[in-house]
Order: structure tokens, then sequence, then C-alpha cells
């Protein structure tokens, strides 16, 4: 993520560009503030607005699906840990060609948590954010500050389990081990169950309904969502009765039950899916802690069933990994 | 500066004390609080709990008075009881950008057809708000029109001198509330200090905006930029939910023999919004929905009610999951059609 | 799809409301055979006839507590004689989940029951049932899921 | 000018109705059933050709519906193609049983500024509903008016709608041109698109004309183009627009057209309003 890696990114893009790669996703920064957004590059003089710093954090896993869908040719994407394993994933559920993806892997030491980011800085003031080791340079208008990372770092990444992307084309940025932690997820754990609901029901309280984290996570790419369907089956020739008898699970009504619903079936679709790219998190106006519940799942798939996620078969084929009692919490 | 508003100086914080005495005379008050790391409006039942350190607060003040779910009818059979909300309320703290997007809800609510519903609440509540004396880093007020010391759409505007307040009286109901306290002549060296503080935050406003948008629009809306503006987008309602000037809503029922028919919240971004039963969808893809939404605030509130629906308040920017930025998208489209 | 079960005030005994979503093949027909040969159970049961334990969607569960249901019991065929052969192995993995996220968010996972039970043994889905609603009646009833819509 | 929903004072709420009749126009997946309703305690609403009401079934929603008989004809008529949740539950109402109806909403024909002119009325589909309004008014103050023409097809002669009322209507001697899409046996009028029956067998002369037109988008879009060909001004040309709505009062945003809510400014539009809307 630091100033070599960018420059080693830069001519890579360049040789694609001019090899059979069409277009690449790359990181670019906004005009009026240090935040990075994902744009795609098709030709060589765009390679300068190329940037990759600790704030590249967007997963730009569903806009490469989107351009597969627009574009013909191959198209490249630069991915970091979690990306890759995203794209890897997407590859086994069957919405990404893996010919027709260049990736391009960088390893990852942890991204800036920008809402942390923009209570020590004004924006508009912030230059550049660079990485050197493990502090971070913020370039501002008037002075220049270094910071240590685990002071800004985004607190997904501190149980990062894949800082180095498996699935890749060519590789930036030295290896990096990932760590298997849940200590955050043993603690409310120990709660007793009346502080669990009252956290829980505290935190989705807040919750308005806006479906960003559906929309920002790379695995809610249903259209017939059960709580609230992008866009239905139906055809102008469809009955009537196909059309009145569709399931409303849910309608719009905002309260902590309505929520809690709607965030618990959102999660249990990601079962031995979910790559903990922190999308939904970032995603999330209110803060909401969706990762904990995200994180949770994933300790008891590998735990109570013992699949370890990655594996090429999906999690959901996986019948043979039952355990015995009817759940081992009891609790 | 309209003549009819009356400008007094309190001493002491006056926020905190008219929301002890407006909780004393049976109001039920709103006001910003702390919640995790951003501030939001809640009801306090004592004033301790207002903070005022904050440059906005997260959802604006539309919640109470447009409800994100507001029951209209209670049915069983046929209806039971239509479902009026009119308490006292006051609404203290809010900046002047969301006082001004709840005048721009008024035209919508209540012009043409009363909204009963609204007016219910509206004309119940009580606006007293905080004047900002800095502006963040997402607000772009000033480019349209309004400053931050805006009084149009408050009873009362109070403005923080540091040890002191200035207060400023707009309508009738914040002469009978000022009436509950002493306050003391205004000394021309308050007032200019005021000027001073209004003229530092809009000096300190670094984002822009062109307001009159209109004829750039009308020609540009088969254009390719669309598209480009919205790659990012990830059609979530973030945008919509937090915008203080957004009225658009659905209307349910809940309960098959026995339930409640409620409105809601509703966002142009959902695809459904528009999806008719024939399956004809007018804005299927993304790109239009999000073309929709700007247009909507520049072009079609500008013709049908004549205003610009956008009071420059930033959050759209500040919490938009996919960075995309209205004032960027606006002067990237001026930019574009001068090439 | 259960109605929205309206609560009956509190009586001097509780009366748990339960939903069950019984397979065809095999629960349903156990109960059948419960019913047939005259074997007695609770009565708070409300059976829901579906094609398999394994179309029993996390969203029908979740809405069923939504809309009031005390305790949900998915009855399925022991492992192995699935209609469908695997029909009862993704209910199983689904309900282990859900009742481990329920517990996590600090809901009593033990409102949810998973049952196997062969067509033949009508007699222990009876039995079942019977101890499920006592073990339910203990728990009292379940106001945390509950969506009061009409409080808006 | 009838103030929209002037009886109404609080527009969310409607009115009691009572079915009194049904006619069940067309069987099969694309029923219609036409439902004669009267208002329960009240007088009906006074309203022109070309309003709606919002038919509000308590537990599934409300749907627009454009009032289908005259105001010069006693209670109210609603055409209602089977289609969704609704509609679905409308169709299994019976007689007697009671709906809500909010109305009249939506901007009306003006059909005052048309006395002395011909009018031609030209449907397709379900789309004869508000037409079928417009010529009963023109036949019940027929002085007032010129020279009457309805053109009216479907896909086949099951799903024409109002069939023997305009049976009788050619027995009368006004000119109906029917037509169906494919030839039927038993068929003696046209065979063909509506637009198509319009150029080859009607040929409508534009002095002094005012054509109106509703049905699917494309038979509309197709109809337009004839009547331009046929020398037809923008201003003589009234079409109506279909688009999800709700709140019918302009107020929800949803059937919002550029500046226009379609619920409140239409749905019923004069052409040269529309050929500068951005979005149609």
């Amino acid at each position: 993520m630091d100033e070599n890696t960018l420059k080693k990114l830069k001519e890579k893009c360049r040789e694609m560009l001019k090899e059979d790669v069409e277009v690449i996703i790359v990181y670019t920064r906004k005009e009026s503030e240090p935040k990075e957004i994902l744009t795609v590059i098709e030709s060589p003089d765009e390679i300068e607005k190329i940037t990759l710093s600790p704030l590249s954090a967007n997963n730009p896993a569903k806009h490469l699906i989107h351009e597969l869908k627009n574009r013909s040719g191959k198209i490249g994407v630069v991915a970091k840990g979690c990306d890759s394993r995203a794209i890897k994933q997407l590859i086994n559920e069957g919405k990404i060609d893996r010919e027709r993806v260049h990736i391009i892997g960088i390893s990852c030491p942890g991204i800036i948590d920008y809402r942390k980011l923009i209570t020590k800085f004004k924006p508009s003031e912030v230059k550049k954010v660079t990485l050197s080791g493990d502090t971070v340079l913020v370039q501002t208008v008037n002075d220049e500050q270094r910071i240590p990372l685990d002071k800004l770092i985004y607190e997904n990444c501190l149980y990062c389990t894949h800082p180095t992307p498996q699935e890749y084309d060519s590789l930036l940025g030295e290896v990096r081990e990932g760590r298997r932690d849940f200590s955050d997820i043993e603690e409310l754990e120990k709660m007793s169950q009346e502080e669990r609901w009252n956290y829980w029901i505290g935190e989705l309280e807040k919750c308005i309904r806006c479906f960003a984290c559906r929309n920002a996570c790379p695995f809610c790419y249903c259209t017939e969502c059960l709580v609230d369907p992008t866009d239905l089956a139906i055809s102008p020739m469809s009955p009537a009765e196909e059309k009145a008898s569709y399931p409303r699970f849910l309608g719009k009504t905002v309260n902590a039950q309505d929520n809690l619903f709607y965030h618990l079936l959102r999660v249990i679709h990601h079962a031995g899916r979910c790559v903990g790219c922190g999308e939904c998190e970032r995603a999330c106006p209110m803060d909401i802690p969706l990762r904990k519940l995200e994180r949770k799942l994933e300790k008891e798939v590998i735990e109570v069933f013992g699949y370890i996620p990655d594996g090429d078969v999906p999690f959901l084929a996986r019948l043979d990994i039952l355990p015995e009692k009817e759940t081992t919490s009891g609790r | 500066m309209d003549n009819k508003i009356k400008a007094m100086i309190y001493d002491g914080n006056f926020l905190r004390d008219v929301a002890e005495k407006l909780l004393e005379k049976g109001y039920r008050v709103i006001a910003p609080i702390k919640s995790g790391n951003y501030f939001i409006f809640r009801e306090i039942d004592n004033p301790e709990r207002i903070s005022l350190n904050f440059i906005n607060t997260k959802k604006s003040a539309k919640e109470f008075l447009f409800p994100q779910n507001e029951g209209l009818i209670r049915y069983r059979e046929w209806i039971e009881e239509i479902l009026l909300d009119s308490k006292k309320r006051a609404i203290i703290g809010i900046r002047p950008c969301d006082a001004k997007a709840i005048t721009l809800l008024d035209e919508v609510f209540l012009k043409g057809f009363k909204d009963p519903y609204y007016e219910a609440r509206r004309k119940n509540t009580i606006i007293i708000g905080y004047a900002c004396n800095e502006t963040g880093d997402y607000c772009f007020c000033s480019s349209l029109g309004l400053s931050p010391h805006e009084t149009e759409g408050m009873d009362i505007l109070v403005t923080n001198l540091g040890d002191r307040n200035y207060l400023e009286v707009i309508t009738d109901k914040g002469d009978e509330i000022i009436g509950l306290f002493d306050v003391k002549e205004v000394t021309d060296e308050d007032g200019k200090r005021k000027h001073e503080l209004e003229r530092k935050a809009v000096e300190s406003t670094t984002r822009k905006i062109v307001s009159d948008m209109k004829d750039v629009l009308v020609n540009n809306f088969n254009s390719d930029y669309w598209r480009k503006v919205a790659f990012n987008c990830i059609g979530c309602g973030t945008c919509t939910f937090l915008c203080p000037t957004c009225f658009c809503f659905d209307m349910l029922d809940e309960g098959e023999k026995e339930g409640i028919r409620y409105r809601a919240w509703d966002s142009c971004q959902f695809p459904l919004y528009t999806l008719e039963s024939s399956s004809h969808n007018p804005r299927r893809e993304k790109w239009q929905r999000l073309r929709n939404r700007f247009y909507d605030k520049f072009l079609y509130t500008v013709e049908s009610k004549g205003k610009v629906f956008c009071v420059g308040c930033g959050r759209c920017i500040s919490d938009c999951p996919a960075g995309v930025d209205i004032t960027e998208v606006m002067n990237g489209l001026l930019k574009e059609v001068s090439e | 799809m259960s109605e929205s079960c309206d609560r009956s005030n509190q009586l001097d005994q509780f009366e748990p409301k339960i939903i069950a979503f019984a397979c065809n093949w095999c629960s349903y027909a156990g109960a059948d055979l419960a019913g047939t040969s005259r074997i007695q159970y609770s009565p708070n049961v409300r059976i829901i006839r579906v094609m398999c334990s394994g179309m029993v969607n996390p969203a029908m569960i979740l809405y069923a507590f939504r809309k009031g249901a005390d305790g949900v019991v998915v009855a399925g065929c022991h492992p192995g004689d699935c209609h469908y052969n695997v029909g009862n192995y993704y209910a199983k993995k689904r309900i282990v989940l859900l009742k481990e996220m329920l517990d996590f968010i600090g809901f009593e996972s033990d409102r949810l029951k998973l049952l196997w039970a062969s067509a033949a043994e009508g007699k222990k889905f009876a039995e079942e049932m019977i101890d499920f609603v006592e073990k339910i009646r203990r728990l009292g009833p379940q106001k945390k899921m509950l969506s009061i819509p009409y409080r808006i | 000018m009838i103030d929209i929903g002037a009886e109404m004072e609080n527009p969310y709420v409607p009115f009691k109705a009572e079915i009194i009749d049904i006619r069940q126009e067309v069987k099969g997946v694309r029923a219609i059933k036409t439902f004669r309703m009267r208002l329960v305690g009240r007088e009906r609403f006074d309203y022109k050709p070309g309003h709606g009401c919002l038919v509000s079934v308590f537990g599934r929603g409300e749907s627009w519906f454009t009032i289908a008989n005259s105001p010069t004809r006693p209670d109210l008529e609603f055409s209602v193609l089977k289609t969704g949740k609704v509609t679905t539950k409308l169709h299994e109402l019976e007689v007697g049983d009671i709906v809500g109806l909010r109305g009249p909403l939506g901007t009306p024909f003006p059909v005052d500024e048309w006395k002395g002119k011909n009018i031609i009325t030209i449907g397709g589909g379900i789309g004869q509903t508000p037409l079928r309004s417009v010529y009963q008014y023109v036949i019940d103050n027929y002085d007032d008016y010129g020279e009457l023409t309805i053109v009216y097809g479907a896909r086949t002669s099951r799903d024409l709608v109002y069939k023997d009322e305009l049976m009788q209507l050619i027995d009368e001697g006004y000119n109906v041109y029917l037509s169906v899409d494919m030839q039927e046996e038993g068929w003696e009028h046209f065979v063909g698109y509506v637009p198509d029956n319009l150029r080859f067998n009607v040929k409508p002369d534009p002095d002094n004309t005012i054509a109106i037109t509703c049905g699917p988008p494309i038979m509309i879009t197709l109809t337009l183009r004839v009547l331009k060909e046929l020398g037809f001004k923008e201003d003589q040309v009234y079409t109506t627009l279909e688009r999800r709505m709700k709140c019918g009062i302009g107020k929800c945003g949803r059937c919002r057209l550029d500046g226009k809510y379609v619920c409140r400014d239409g749905p019923v539009f004069r052409y040269d309003r529309l050929s500068s809307l951005l979005e149609s």
C-alpha cells in the first residue's frame, strides 16, 4: 500500500492495457476529499489517476460483475486480500468467469476507517495519505503528521484472515500472514441473554432500512430478495394470482423487531460465503456493528460445522458436516 | 434583516433553559443528543442530555414532522380510527439548513391538498434554531442563497456569542416563549460580533454548487454523463432517507383482517418505486434512478414548485457509501458542457 | 402463513401458540396417525403442512415469531428417508445456524425445535408436542420479537 | 372546474361505497369485471368524464381506476383488469361488499371546451374505460357536440369490453369501428390493429375535431403518429398516461413525470404538453 507498490501497480496497468485487457477497475481519489472510489480506466493516459493507499477501501467485486456483464473483453481489477477472496467465492458461485478477469493482488496491511480519519482532520485540507511501514503519513494543507496505523485502522482489519490474496494473476507487496481470532465475539457471548438482547435491540433500533448494507455486499445479488425485491420476475403475461400471492415477509414498518428480522435474514444467507471485507459496516450510515453478526456466523460455521471457508465446495453443498446435537450452544 | 425580527441578548445557555421551561409547560421537547460518534434528534425528558458541539445531526429533524412510519387509518371491517397526532412539540437546536428544509416540506404538504397528518404536527411544533458559527466540510448552504445564520422556518434563532446568546425572534409563537425569559437589549457591539461570526462561517465554506442548473439539466437529459456518474452508486436509499427535503412516501396496509394503513418513507432509488404491475418500469436502470434524484432537486421541483429542493446540508455527500457527491456531479456537468 | 395471532389476554394459565411446520410425507402423516388413533396432544399446536422440512425458510420461522408465535417446531423425516433425499439435511443446517444466531442476539433459541418424526411415529410426535408446549409454557409468552405495527 | 376531491376533508380517508352490481366483461387470464358502486350514507360527489378514483380494499391497498360511466348516468362504474394484489381481491368480492373510494381525483377531460366539435375516441383493450365515460357524456348531450365516432379494438373478440353496449350503439346508427387483431369466424368487422383501422377505414377529417386515445403504450404511440399524418394538430389530441400511483393527490412523488404529477395533473394530458416532457 506504500509508494513503490503504487509505482509497480501503475506499470502493471500500463502493460495490461497494452495486452488483451480492455479496462481495469482501480481506485482513484475524489476531487474534493481524500476518500477513494473505484473507477474504470480504459486508456494509458488515465494511468496517472490511479491511487493506492490505506484509503482504498471499497470492494470492487460487485463492480466487476457489472462490468463483465456490460463488456465483452477481459477486465483487470485491483484486489486486496478480502476482495480477491470475494472474487474467488463469486467464481465458485458462477457469477464471474475466471478467464475474463486479470486480478492484480495487493497484499494489504489493513485500511483506514475513514470516519476515524475525519474526526482528526478536515477532509478538504488533507492532500495525501500514504503508508510507510506501519505509520500513516497524512499531508495536509499546512503540515504533515505521522500517526501509527493501529490508531486509524478499520476495526475489522484487526481480525483479517487473508491479508494476502490467494487468487491472483500478479501479486504486489510482501506476503502477510492472517489470523483467525474471534475474541470480540467471545466477549459478546459472555454477556447474559438479557444484556445481549438489549445490546442488539439498542443497535438495530438505529437502522433506517436504507438497504445500503445489502446493496454494498457482493454476495447479496438476488433480484427477488425476500425482504425488498429490487425487481420482480413478472412479465406482462404473468397471471394475476401469481403476483397477488407474492410473499411479503416485511413491509416498510421500521422498528427494532422488524429491523432485526431484516438483518438476521440477510446475514444468515451469507453462511460460509462472507469474506469479511466490511463493505456492509462501512456503508451503514448509522454505524451499526453489522460485522459482529457476520463474524458470529463465520465462527459457528467453523466451530459447529468444522467447515473451513474458501474451500472449493460451497458451504451450502456440504451436507456431510452436520453436528450430532441440535445445537452445541445451549447457553 | 427583516424588520419584524426582534433581536435580544440572553445570558446563559438559552437552548438548555428553554428546553427545561417547555418541558414544564407540557411540551414534548426534541433536541440533539450524542449517540455513538454522531448526533441525533431525540425526544428528551431532561435538558442535561442536550449536547450542541456538532456541525449537524446525522438525520434531520424531518422525522418529527414527517415520520418514517406514520399510521393513517386503523381498520377492521371498515375504518376504526383516524390516527392524527397533534401533541405539542418543540424542536430545539435545529440548524438553519434543516429549518429551511421544513419550509420546503410545507410547500409539498400544505400547498394544494392540505395533508392533515403533516398539518396537525406542523401547527403544534415550535422550532428554535441554533446558528452555525462554523460550517462543516460537506456544507454548501451559502451557494444556495442560504446563510449559516438563516432565520427562515424558525420561531427563534439562537446564536452563541461565547458567554451569551444572541436571540432573534421571528414569529409570534417565538414572542410568547421569549416572554417567559428575562432578556437584555442588544448592544451594537453584540450586533457587530454576530455579523462577524456569520461572515467567518460563510467564508469557511469550501464546497460550492451552482443553484440555477435548470437549462443545463434540460439539455443534458440523455447525455452519457449520467451513466459515468452512476458507476459507483449502489442504489441504496441512504441519500434520500438522510436528505431533509426528500418527501416521497409509500402507502401500505399491514394486517389482512384488521390492521393499519400506514405511510412510510420511500426512495426513488429503489427500483420498485416505479415498477408497474404490467412489469413496465419507466426507470429500470440504476443510472436513470440516480439521474432522477438530481433532476428532481434542481429541475422538476423548480418547475412544479418554483424552488430548488436542496438546502446544502451535505448529508448525502458525507454518508454516501459509494462517494457520489452532488456538488462534484453538478460542477462536473457544467465543466463537461463547457468543453 | 400464520395470520397475525391476536394476543389472548393473560388467562390464569398461559396458553402458548405453537406453529409447527410438518413435512407432508412423514411428520404430517405422523400427526395424522396420532389423530386417527385418538392420541391426545395439546391443541396449542397449529400445524402447517409443507412439502419438505427443507422448504422451511428462516424467513418463515422469523415471520412466525414476529407475528406472535411463542414456539416454532420444524418437523421432518429422519435423516436418510427424506422423500427428496437431502431436504432434512438442509433443514438441520438452517435450524442449527438459526438457533445459534437467535441465541447470539439474546432470544431464547429453545423456542425453536427441530423434530424428526416418521409417518409411523404418531405417538412420538404427540409426546414431543406435549413436552414442547410445557417447555414453552414455562418460558412464558414471547414478547421480544413481537412486532406490533399499530404502535406507529 | 371541480376542485379535486373537494368534498374530502382528509384526502387519505376513503368514502364508504357498496358494490351494487358486477358484470363479467372478459373471462380467462386477463379477466375484466365492471363494478357498479354506490356511496353509502352520502350523495355521489359530482365529477367530469376523465376523473378517476382510488378504490381501496383494506388489507390489500389501493388502485387507481378512471370512472367508467359518465356523470349523466347514475352511480359509479369501474372496470377492473385482474392484474395484481388489489385487483385480484376486487375480483373476489361479491355484490353488497364494501370498498373504499377516494375521489374525484386527477384532471378530467375539458368537455366544456369541446362543445360544438366532433369527437373521435380511439381505444385499445381496457383503455376504453375513460373513453366510455366521454362518449356516454357526448351521447347524453348530443346537441352540444358535432359528430361522434368510436374506434375500439382488442386482441380477440373475447377481450372486447362493453361489447353489448357498443353493438347497441351500432344499431342506433352511431359510427362505431370495432377491430380485433386476428381473424375469427363470425367476426364481420375490421381485422387488424386499431391504428391501421384508423388509417384505412375511419380516416377522420381533422377539421374541428378532438381525438382522444387511450390504451397500451404501443397503440398510443402508433395512433398519435397516424393522427399526425391525417393532419391533426397536437392541441387537438388528448391521451392518458400509465404510472404507478399511491397517494393520488400529487404528494408522494411516485407518478411524477418531469415537473408534473400524473395522478393530479393527469392522467389525461393534451398531447402538446406531453411532447416537451423529457422522460415520456
